[in-house]
Parts: structure tokens; sequence; C-alpha cells
């Protein structure tokens, strides 16, 4: 009982203001301002003022398909958080150039952090931020596996005048027609697959080829197809046929089985997670890779590709070209630091996903730094345009009139001999960044305004 | 005296099995008819066929001059006929006084009443009329309580509370007593005979003989799906066809 | 009798409007008084108040209800791209379209019962959500879920309002629908649907409902046509559904098919038997605790359980964490699970049921000993 | 012609799965009554118990890895390939079969934990409650099973004699370029046997007539003294063994994943539907003819025709089979037709 009194003498005096002012809104209707803005704060959402610390919000799948790929996310953000706050052996903070970080939290605040969980489904993913960004007081949101949740998510934090530093997200629409102020993305997206998968396979395979399309029937399987099919025609291949597949089919023989006798001498599998194992896995029992069309080898293409996948196609994955984000086998001074912090924290390499999510919550706290703020017009602004190195992925640039980061492209193949159990992937080429570089024009969207 | 229930050259075929051949009924008004015959002689069928829920092959079921035949049970229970199922059928979740307020509400309103703003409190009519049919048959005391839990007889008793407060013009009892005790079984007997004095046209289908020879103006014999003899009682008891195809045995 | 008087009746909704009314302030120590949350709580608890329509009244369970969510959700999107960023013409057209949904569904479902029924609304819900994900996407927008874009057509506000720079946002007359303001708007909703409910609840219809449920057999020789009965039943509990769908819509404006796949309706089966089937407030407190699970629970990592046991000594910290996370974070799913199936083994009636039963035998107890006094005395 | 050829086995291979599932729910639903919503979390137990199997065979020792500089890694060797050499790596490449060898007794043990345990008390209680009380333990089971094995599929292979396709085409005159992968075939084949045993034990033993004359009439068969509820835990028991295996079966054709039971589950429900609650002829005939149906409606020229049906066809079948014939294709008059 006497606990109870105390509890309620805690929350009593602030909360009940607020509590009422709520009630005042009702009344008060006209003036309907008052409460969208935090009327006691500064001039932006969750200013942490004179706070020793600062909240960030990492929003990952911890349930659901995608959930191994959010908790390597949720591992690598620890990793970030912990690197920031001078701690642990410092990571990418030795290697990032130019670089305004000091290791000692972000503008002089310790980082905190709250997570949450996306179930990979919209709805999940913005009632999780929203919770972050209303309860939590979170100043960044970031996080997520899915293209769909990440547009989800990145309008929702524009609304919120909140930052978006998007995690693994691959759809051309993120940073293209729904692309948003106070939204970013590290990763490479579906058109720069295409323009670096396009001049390795005419090396591979010729320029005389027919190319049937397998694709995930929901808007990143698209933009993969459609881009795929751009590049690979450019080359002189044909299409034999593009057929949309549904998302979680698990058994996709009946629509395997039409390839082996379409004519076609090429499969590209626009599948992804799940779908993908699944699919390679199928297509490579029908036999597909022992197959011979039109006196070549019959080949199939995955134009995305993860560690994590490739673990879980097992075998199947030797000797299929694909392309990805990044790699921990990567030499580079920045990669190799940060693999040797993570696997020494957990006991094996991080995924691509890992690297983008760590390298995004370092590039948004620089940020914050280089702005002398956390205001977020400011922040954003020294975002944009923004050109570093030492990351992993070499000279890279935070386009300004996309936010989206242009830097070499990895093209992979299965490795066929493979030397440990996480040597999965070879690169075949690093395609430089003038190659996938493209107009932003051509996807069409707004960025929007600065203040919201 | 008008006919109420007209039943006229009706014959069901099941496969291979004549169920019904060519039986004619007439029940007139204020007659208690009961429907007897050895087990698989067809009763159920005819009872079947009299509301409708099995369309005969050939023939015509009238009630009150209008056709019954392929009509929808409540539609048949909305022309005036009410019937009692031979294992009692009540809504076992809901308390007594709102089992017999349902069916007022049906007689009063229709098949179907979009009625989501009045509230069941305030149906005072209709809750009289339930209580006082309640006092009637005795279960007053329990109206409260959920109907499940009653015994087999305060369910058969409740049952026909159900049927009456509805003022049927004719009702149908599948054997009424079935499965009852001998002293269920005389409370129910009784109870008819009050509905019959007051009025009510009945049809009857029962096995026991103390039953039937109590409550009926008129008796008719189902054998192999026809009727092989009709009459009052005394004719019935001392007919020799039905001696020998129903009551022989027990004679003996 | 077992409604309630007209003056309970008042009582009843007095209290609850406070009680919904006040969740800001009362629901701070539990760390769920933020909008979004609150947001939640209401437009879910419409949703399982509409669903317990249907299966607590007349026992039908349909295992495809998300479907009228999604439908009220996408009917409301495009009332805000199309005609107004004003809610209630959104609102409008939610209730409408899953109406008309239900109706169709409805009218083909119903002409079975039991599993059979659960069987087809599970169906429908499949087909509807497949083809919103893949050959519907003109009207759906797909895996991405249908959003608002700068150059929407907006008709009726293009004839008064010059369009601003960023997305426009949805509002009543002026008052942003976001925060705060939105949560009232649900907040009254709610409290006008469970007020329709409880009407419904205490109606000859009602009552006719329950006795379908009863006892369809003697309903029909009762003189009920019950098809109808259960199609206005089906229509307004998928109305309700729409009505949260499309208040999703408001607080929210983006509508995904995730929203309508069966395990969303399973969501909703699981908020009514948590909380109580067929009681007035069971779907309502099972709403608010899935809710409250998902949101809370989902968010517990380590860390913050390690803060919460800090006043533990360390073995004994490590000990309650150890325990606890499995449970918490992501073993939500877990508890949802294990908590359903304790309810469903132990206390069929739900947390309400539960609560009445324990309440009843408290007062019989009570009843009985205060006679033993009498006669003692 | 070859493409409509492939996509008939493709289709009898998918429906041998979708009979083996709907085999086990029916056998369930016909003799104890009970609606299990839990089977699909049960076939997924299936799958993992090859998994397990194979964490078993592979059970390894750690060694250093020194092609990783960065960090400690370790390679992992398993025991079996350091005592037994070539024999250890074949008994690993044959784990799936073997694997049969731990799913029987497994899956008997959790089909019976489960009948004692939880499903007992549901007799009685309405369908409703017990689709919601297995529904609960689906979730429990299958986020157990997440927390040990991961989210992520996890590949089983078949035995590598048979992992690639057999020309198929040839045999029949069919031309070279016809070919069907060989764990396929193999897996079609192992549903007719199972199916078969199946029938032959409820046909040809005393045991399975009991059982059949309970399913038609439990109270007479209660009334001759024969204790048929504890012949009913036997057959949950069977029913889980069944699916087991079918689930074992299918590893190599679908890498089991945590979530994989529920993917499965609506769709045999639907097939049973179909098929008739409670006939088991019915639960076999309607998994194969979905199957095919399935396989049919993803040919391209029927896509063309109808967008999307190859999304739907499954869940329009059930509707017109339940509008127009509601006790499913073969199921009893008056069982379950309301």
């Amino acid at each position: 009982m006497n606990d109870q009194k105390k509890l309620a003498r805690d929350w009593s005096r602030r909360q009940i203001l607020k509590a009422s002012a709520t009630g005042a809104v009702l009344a008060a209707s006209s003036s309907p301002m008052f409460f969208v803005k935090d009327a006691w704060a500064a001039n932006f959402r969750n200013n942490p003022g004179n706070s020793s610390s600062v909240t960030l919000g990492f929003n990952v799948p911890q349930t659901g398909a995608y959930s191994d790929e959010g908790a390597d996310e949720l591992r690598a953000y620890k990793l970030a958080v912990q690197h920031l706050n001078g701690e642990g052996d410092g990571g990418m903070l030795n290697t990032m150039t130019p670089k305004s970080l000091t290791g000692n939290g972000i503008l002089g605040k310790k980082v905190k952090f709250v997570t949450g969980d996306t179930q990979t489904k919209s709805d999940a993913a913005r009632a999780s931020a929203k919770r972050m960004i209303e309860k939590d007081g979170v100043l960044m949101v970031t996080g997520g596996s899915s293209s769909g949740v990440a547009i989800a998510v990145q309008g929702l934090c524009q609304e919120n005048g909140i930052i978006f530093m998007a995690g693994l997200t691959h759809s051309n629409d993120t940073t293209g027609k729904d692309k948003k102020r106070y939204g970013f993305r590290h990763f490479f997206n579906a058109y720069m697959s295409g323009a670096a998968l396009g001049p390795v396979l005419e090396k591979e395979y010729g320029n005389e080829r027919k190319a049937y399309h397998l694709t995930a029937d929901y808007t990143w399987g698209w933009t993969q197809e459609e881009s795929m099919r751009k590049f690979t025609e450019a080359l002189g291949w044909q299409t034999s046929k593009a057929v949309k597949t549904p998302v979680g089919a698990g058994d996709f023989s009946q629509y395997i089985t039409p390839v082996l006798n379409s004519g076609a001498d090429v499969l590209v599998l626009n599948h992804y997670g799940k779908d993908m194992i699944n699919s390679l896995t199928q297509a490579v029992q029908f036999g597909l890779r022992d197959k011979q069309v039109n006196g070549k080898n019959f080949e199939i293409v995955v134009p995305l590709f993860s560690r994590l996948m490739a673990q879980g196609a097992g075998s199947n994955i030797k000797g299929i070209l694909g392309s990805t984000n990044w790699n921990w086998s990567l030499q580079d001074a920045g990669s190799q630091a940060f693999v040797k912090s993570f696997g020494q924290a957990y006991g094996f390499p991080p995924s691509m996903a890992a690297h983008t999510c760590y390298v995004q919550t370092l590039l948004y706290a620089n940020a914050c730094e280089m702005a002398g703020t956390f205001n977020p017009p400011e922040v954003i602004k020294s975002l944009e345009g923004f050109s570093f190195d030492g990351m992993g992925n070499g000279p890279t640039e935070y386009r300004a009139s996309d936010h989206q980061c242009f830097k070499n492209v990895l093209v992979v193949r299965g490795n066929m001999n493979p030397s440990s159990q996480f040597d999965l992937l070879d690169v075949v080429q690093e395609v430089p960044r003038s190659q996938v570089e493209y107009d932003p024009a051509i996807f069409g969207g707004k960025l929007g305004p600065y203040t919201v | 005296m008008t006919t109420v229930l007209n039943v006229s050259g009706v014959n069901k075929r099941f496969g291979g099995l004549q169920a019904l051949d060519n039986v004619n009924l007439k029940v007139e008004e204020g007659q208690t008819l009961a429907i007897i015959g050895p087990n698989g002689a067809g009763k159920s069928t005819l009872l079947n066929v009299c509301i409708g829920r099995l369309a005969p092959d050939s023939g015509s079921v009238e009630f009150h001059g209008e056709t019954l035949i392929g009509k929808q049970p409540y539609e048949i229970n909305q022309a005036g006929v009410a019937r009692v199922f031979q294992t009692p059928e009540i809504f076992p979740e809901l308390n007594l006084l709102e089992n017999v307020m349902i069916p007022a509400l049906s007689k009063r309103n229709g098949a179907f009443h979009f009625n989501i703003i009045s509230r069941m409190r305030e149906e005072k009519q209709i809750e009289a009329d339930a209580i006082s049919f309640l006092e009637e048959f005795g279960l007053q005391d329990q109206s409260d309580n959920e109907a499940g839990t009653l015994s087999r007889g305060d369910k058969r008793r409740l049952e026909l509370a159900m049927c009456l407060v509805q003022k049927p013009k004719l009702l149908l009892l599948d054997e009424p007593t079935a499965g009852m005790s001998r002293h269920d079984t005389n409370t129910t007997i009784e109870l008819l005979k009050k509905i019959k004095e007051s009025g009510m046209t009945k049809v009857i289908i029962e096995h026991d003989m103390q039953v039937v020879f109590s409550l009926a103006d008129k008796i008719v014999v189902l054998a192999q799906g026809a009727i092989i003899a009709g009459g009052t009682p005394d004719e019935i008891r001392n007919d020799p066809k039905v001696q020998e195809a129903y009551l022989g045995e027990e004679q003996v | 009798m077992d409604t309630i008087s007209r003056k309970g009746e008042l009582r009843m909704m007095a209290l609850f409007a406070v009680i919904v009314l006040l969740m800001p302030i009362w629901l701070i120590p539990f760390g769920a008084a933020y909008p979004d949350l609150l947001q939640k709580f209401a437009i879910f608890g419409i949703f399982a108040v509409g669903f317990n329509i249907l299966f607590g009244l007349t026992g039908y369970l349909s295992f495809g209800h998300a479907v009228f969510l999604g439908v009220g959700s996408y009917a409301a999107v495009w009332s805000f791209k199309l005609f107004t960023m004003n809610v209630i013409p959104a609102v409008i057209f939610g209730v409408l379209f899953s109406g008309i949904f239900a109706a169709v569904i409805g009218f083909v479902s119903l002409r079975r019962s039991g599993i059979y029924f659960s069987i087809l609304t599970l169906a429908f819900a499949q087909m509807s959500y497949n083809l919103a994900y893949s050959v519907l996407t003109p009207i759906t927008n797909g895996e991405t879920g249908l959003q608002l874009r700068l150059h929407d057509l907006r008709m009726i506000d293009g004839l008064f309002i010059e369009a601003g720079e960023g997305l426009p946002l949805t509002n009543l007359f002026g008052i942003k629908m976001s925060g705060y303001p939105g949560f009232y708007f649900c907040a009254v909703l709610l409290i006008l649907a469970f007020y329709l409910a409880l009407r419904i609840k205490n109606s000859p219809f009602g009552m006719a409902l329950k006795a379908i449920k009863s006892n369809q057999l003697r309903m029909g020789y009762t003189g009920f046509n019950t098809r109808p009965y259960l199609m206005s039943a089906f229509m307004i509990s998928g109305m309700y559904a729409g009505l949260a769908g499309a208040l999703l819509a408001v607080t929210d404006p983006l509508a995904g098919a995730e929203r309508m796949q069966w395990t969303a309706s399973g969501e909703v089966v699981l908020m009514t038997i948590l909380g109580g089937v067929g009681t007035l407030f069971g779907p309502l407190l099972g709403a608010g605790l899935i809710k409250y699970f998902e949101n809370i629970f989902s968010s517990y990592n380590d860390a913050l359980l390690q803060e919460t046991f800090s006043f533990l000594p360390d073995m004994l910290n490590n000990l309650m964490v150890g325990i606890i996370s499995p449970f918490v974070g992501d073993g939500w799913h877990l508890t949802l699970g294990g908590l359903f199936m304790v309810i469903i083994i132990f206390l069929p009636g739900g947390i309400v049921g539960g609560i009445t039963m324990v309440w009843r035998r408290y007062m019989k107890k009570r009843g009985a000993s205060a006679e033993m006094e009498g006669e003692t005395s | 012609m070859d493409s409509i050829f492939l996509q008939i086995l493709n289709g009898l291979d998918k429906g041998g799965a979708y009979a083996l599932i709907a085999l086990g729910l029916t056998l369930v639903f016909g003799t104890l009554g009970v609606v299990n919503f839990a089977h699909g979390a049960i076939f997924m137990l299936g799958s993992f118990c090859a998994v397990t199997t194979q964490n078993l065979l592979t059970y390894s020792k750690k060694v250093k890895d020194e092609s990783i500089t960065y960090f400690e890694a370790f390679k992992e060797v398993p025991y079996l390939e350091i005592w037994w050499g070539d024999t250890g790596s074949f008994i690993i490449d044959y784990k799936v079969p073997f694997s049969i060898l731990l799913a029987i007794p497994v899956m008997l043990l959790i089909g019976l934990a489960m009948e004692r345990g939880l499903i007992r008390h549901f007799y009685n209680r309405p369908h409703a409650d017990q689709i919601l009380v297995t529904f609960g333990l689906a979730i429990v089971i299958q986020e157990i099973v997440k927390s040990i094995y991961g989210a992520n599929p996890i590949p089983v292979p078949a035995p590598a004699i048979v992992a690639g396709s057999a020309s198929i085409g040839s045999w029949i005159g069919l031309g070279e370029s016809v070919v069907y992968p060989w764990w396929r075939l193999i897996y079609l084949a192992n549903a007719l046997v199972v199916i078969s045993a199946v029938f032959s034990f409820l046909k040809f033993t005393t045991y399975g007539m009991v059982v059949r004359a309970g399913m038609q009439d439990r109270e007479t068969v209660g009334l001759l003294g024969i204790d048929i509820q504890r012949r009913f835990t036997v057959v949950f028991g069977m029913a889980s063994v069944v699916v087991g295996i079918a689930g074992v079966m299918y590893t190599p054709i679908l890498s089991p994943d945590y979530h994989m039971g529920m993917d499965f589950l609506v769709l045999s429900f639907v097939v049973v539907v179909v098929g008739g609650m409670g006939s088991l002829e019915g639960a076999v005939v309607a998994g194969f003819m979905l199957g095919v149906l399935q396989s049919f409606a993803a040919m391209n020229e029927i896509k063309s025709i109808f967008p999307g049906i190859d999304q739907i066809i499954v869940y329009l079948v059930a509707v017109i089979i339940l509008l127009t014939r509601p006790r499913g294709l073969m199921g009893r008059k008056g069982v379950m037709e309301d």
C-alpha cells in the first residue's frame, strides 16, 4: 500500500500538469498546435536540453522471418553505442575520415538506446517507432530489414521531425519516389545492383542470353526485376518471361518447372530472405545448374545476396553471382576494425545488415558533432553531401538530392571452396561508384521541407 | 367446426422404402389427434412432412387452407404452428424468463425485427405475459435460473410454456413423455389435459398408451407408412387390425 | 433478468467514459500513457467490442475479421487522397465500405455454421490478403502500404486550402488528429461504440442473437428467421472493424495489407477470449492487454531488466533477468501464447469471467455467513 | 505436353505433403473429435527432428580457425569424421533417412504427451475452445523452437546420391530434357507408402477396425467394454508420427524454420474441409487434388487469363466446395454438415 502511495507521489506533479493539459485540448480545440509540438520544450522535438544523455531508437525485427537479421543489427547497434561512448576498442572510430567524433558520447552527452520490434510489419514498426518518439523521447530512429517497413517508418519520422537512418532496405523507392528529407540510406539499392551486375554478367555469360525472372510479388521484387531487366536488356539479353510469385510461397517448384522447357538459359531470382533460400534450393534440385540450353551452361543469378541467406541456402549457393553491400572479408582498414571488434564481442563476423546499421549510427552521431547541435534541420544539412571514407566501402558520399549513399558496389559469387563456415561469399569485383551512379530525377519523388 | 390441418394423399419414398403411403388426415379445431404406431411406422416422417421439414413426393399439407409444403420452420411457426420436441429444445444458457420472453417477442414482432434501440427491460407487456405463463406452469420460483440446470420434466414444462405463450393455433407434440420418469409423465399428462381444456388444437405422436388414451379425441394408427385405422380411443381399442399390428402382443 | 436498468446503464457509461478519458493519467505508472499506445487501446477496443457482437453473442467464430479492418483503412486513406484530409468523411467511408464487404462475405459465409463458418471466413480473408498484396496493388500499393502523396487529388481540400510544402495532416476541422487529440477522437468514438454495443446486448435484437447461440433449432421453430439476424450481427461487427480500421488511418494515414492477414484476425480472437467472450468489458481488457504486451513487453531488453531489478543484489538480479528475459523482448510471443493457453484451460470465461466467478463466490459466502449471523443473533 | 506432365507430377508431389498432413489432422478429428490447430506445429517439430539429428551427427570438436585473423574463431569438425573418417562422413550424409529413426519415437512421445496432457481435457469442450487452446499451444511450440534454433531456415540437404534430378523423361519417352528431382520422387513414394500403411492398419488389423468403428459410433464401441479412450490416445500418437515423417522427409525440399507449421496449417485445414471432415479417403484425395490444381494455377498460360489465380486457387476451391457440397468431397452424410 505504501509503495503505491509512493508511486503515486512520484508521478504526481508534472504528469498531472501534463494530463490536465491534455484535457484542456478538448476544451481549447481552437489552438490545435499547442499539443502537437512540445509546448514546454524548446524548438525541436525531443530536444535533450540539459540532460546528460541522449537516446537513440533501434527498431529491428525481433519476431518473424527476419528476426535473425534483426538480432545481428541489434548487436551492431550495441557495439556502435559502446564505441560512441568511448568503451571497447573504438571500432571504426579509429578509421573514419573525416571525423568529428571523440568517443565522448555525442556532443558530450552519453548515448543510451531503446529497442523495439518491427515484426517486419509496417503497422507494428510504426507503432514501435511512435513509442520511441512519444514515450522514450528518442532523437533518431534506425533499423529495419524490409523496404516496406523502412518506407513506412521513414514517412512517420518525417511527420514527427525525427531523423530516420534506414537499415537494410534495397528497394529503389526508399530514396526514390518515397524519399524524405528526414530519411537517409547508407545501403545500396536495386538499381545499383543491376548497374553493378550488368557488366560482370556480360563478361561471365556473354551477351546472347535469354533470362527468365522469378520475382517476389511486392514492391521490392518489382523494382529489382525492373532494374535487372533494364541492365541485362541493355547488354543484348532477351527476357523470355518474368513471373511473379507469391511472397512466402515455401514451395516454388510449380514456378520452376516451366523454366525447364522455356528455352531460357539464365534464371534471375528476384527473391530475398526465406523465399530466396527456398527458390534457389529448389531450382538447384530441379537440375537447372546441370542443364545445357542453347549450347550454353544454364546459370542462376541472385541479384541481392547476404551472408545469412547464404548460410540458409547451404551448398546451393556455390558459384552463383549476386551483389552485396558489404562483406566481412574486405581487407580495408575500416572493415577489418569493425570485423575485429564485432568478432571479439560475439565470436562470429558481422553480416552486411549489421555493418550498414553500425555505420548509420556513427554517421548520425558524427553529423550531430559537425552541426554542433541535435536540431534536425542542422544535422540533416551536415549529412547532406557529406563525403567520408574508412567505413568499409571506400570513399562514400551521402548525395544531397536524394539522401542515398554512393559508393562502390560488391559483386560476389558463392564461394566454391569455403575456408571457414563464414567464408561463403567471394568478392568478384568492386564495381566503382561512377558505374552505379544515376540521375535522381529518374525515380521522381520529393524530399520535402527541413522543418515540420 | 373448421379444419385446422389437412393432410391429403401424401406419399414419401426413401430409396426403396415407402415411408408414407397415401396418408390422409384431418385435424379439427379444438381436437387432440394422436398418431400411434410401431417403431418405423413413419410417425416421425409424417410429423416432419407436417412441419415442412420434408417435402412429400406427392400430396398436400394445408394449414387453415394454406400450404405448408416448402416453407421454412420459422414461416410455419409464424403461421401459428408450435412444436414440442422429443428431447426438450430450450435455450439452456438463458434464464427461464428469457426463454419464455423470446417466443413472445417472435409472436409480436414477426420473423425478423431489427430492434437494437429498445431495451429488453422495458418490454413490460412481454415480461408480464412470460411471468404469467411461468406461473401457470409452476416455474415462477426458478425464473432467474439458467434453463440448462432444470430437470427433464421441468424442461418439458418450460418448452410447453414457450410454445403456449405464442398462443398457437396448432400444437405439435413429438413423444412429449419420452424418457421421463413415471412421476414426470403423470404431471405432464395433467398439464396437457389442462391445455386441452383451454381448447388448444393438438397433434401428439406418442408411444405411451396411457398418455394417448387419456388425452386423445381421435387416434390414427400408422403401420408401414399407411394409416390402418382411425377413430375415437374406444374404437381403436377394439379394432382388431390395430390389435394385430400394434397392440396385439401386449394384449396377449 | 441479466440486463441492467436504465439508471445502472447511465452510471456504468459515466464510469466508463471517465476511465477511458482519464487513461492518459492512470496509465502513467504502467508506462503506457503516450498517445500512440492510447490510440491503439481505443481503436483495438472498438475492434474487439465489435468482434464480440458477432462471436460473443451469436457464437459464430470468424477467423477472417481483420479483412474489415483492412478495408476500413484503405477506404479511409482513399478518402484522404481523393477528397479531403478531414477525418469525418474518412470514418464514414471506412464504415460504409466495410459494411458492404461484410454484406458480401457474410451472405456467403453465413450459409454455414460452426467450424465451416470459421474456415469460410478464413478463406475469404486469405484471398483478400493475397490479392491486396499482389494483383490489387494499384488500389492497395501492395507491401509498402497505401500512403498519402503530395500530388494526391484532394478535391475538396483543393477548393479551400493552398497545398503546403509537406504532406498534409489528417484533421477534424483544423484539429490535428495525431497525438493526444487523435486519442480523444478515438476515445469518444470508443465510448459511443461501447454504448451502442451495450444497447445491442440488452435489446430484443441482442436477446435473439444470444438465443441463436444457445439453440438455433429452437429459434427456427420459435418463428425467428435467423439468417437476417446473423447477417445484421455480422455486418454490425464488420462495420465496427471498419471503424477501427478507419481510425487507424485517421491517427496514422497508412494502410497495409498485413492488417488483413489471418494472424491479425487471430489477434482479435485472442483479445476477446483473453478478456472474456460475451462480456462487455472483456474484449476491451483483452485488447488493451495484448497491445500493451506488444508495445511494452517487446521493448524490454536485458539492459532494461538489469535496471529494473537493480535494487536486488547482483546474483539475484542476474537470476531474475535470466528467468524473465526469455519471456520479454523478442520472446513476448511466447508469453502471449502461454498466457492464452492458461486462460483457455483454467478460465474459459476469460479474465472478466474469472473475476465475476470469484466475486460471485465471495458474495455467496458473505451471504451465507450473513445468514448464519442472522440465525445466531 | 512436357510442362503439363511436369506440373502434374509436381502437383502430386505437393499433394503428397498436403495429404499426409491432412491425414493426421483427420485421424485426430475423426477419432477424438478434436480440431487441432497445433497440427502444423507438430509437422514443424517433425522437420526439426531432422535438424536435431543433423546437429547430433555433426556434433563437433571446436578447432581454432586459422583463416580468420581478426578474432578468435573456431572451425567445427564433427567427431564422427574424426573417429571414423569416411564412414563418419557417409553417416552424416544420410542424416535425413536416419532422422526418421529418431522421429518415430520422438513424435510418438510428443503426440502421447500432448493428448494426455492437454487435448484429453478438451474432448467435451466446444470446437471453438479446442481451436483456441491448440492455437495457443502452436504459438508456444514455435516460439520455443525459435529460441533454440533461431528464426532463419536451416538447410538439411538430402544424401548426395539423390541430390540431383532424375531424367524421368527418357524413362517414358518424353526426351532427355524432362527431369525431376530425385528427392521429390522419393517424397512422393514415401507419401504413398505411409498413406497405404495407415489405411492397411485401419482396415486389416483388429486394432484398426476397432478404431474405425469408434470413429463411426463411439458410444457403442465404448459399451462393448473396449477401452476406446486408450486406443484414441494411441491414434493421436500415430497421427503425430505420420505428420512427423511428412515433416522429416520434407526438409530437403523446404529448409525448416520455426514458422513453417503455421504456413501449412491453414492450407491443411482447407484440405480437410474440402475432403470432408472425418473422411480419411477425402483427406488424401483432396490433398492430391489441391496440389495438382495449385500447380496448374501457377502455369503462365492460366495466369495470363486469370491474373493472381495462383494466389487464391486453394481458397476459392474451398469456398465453392463448402457452398455446394458442405460435407466435402467424400464426407459422410450428416457428419458435421451444418
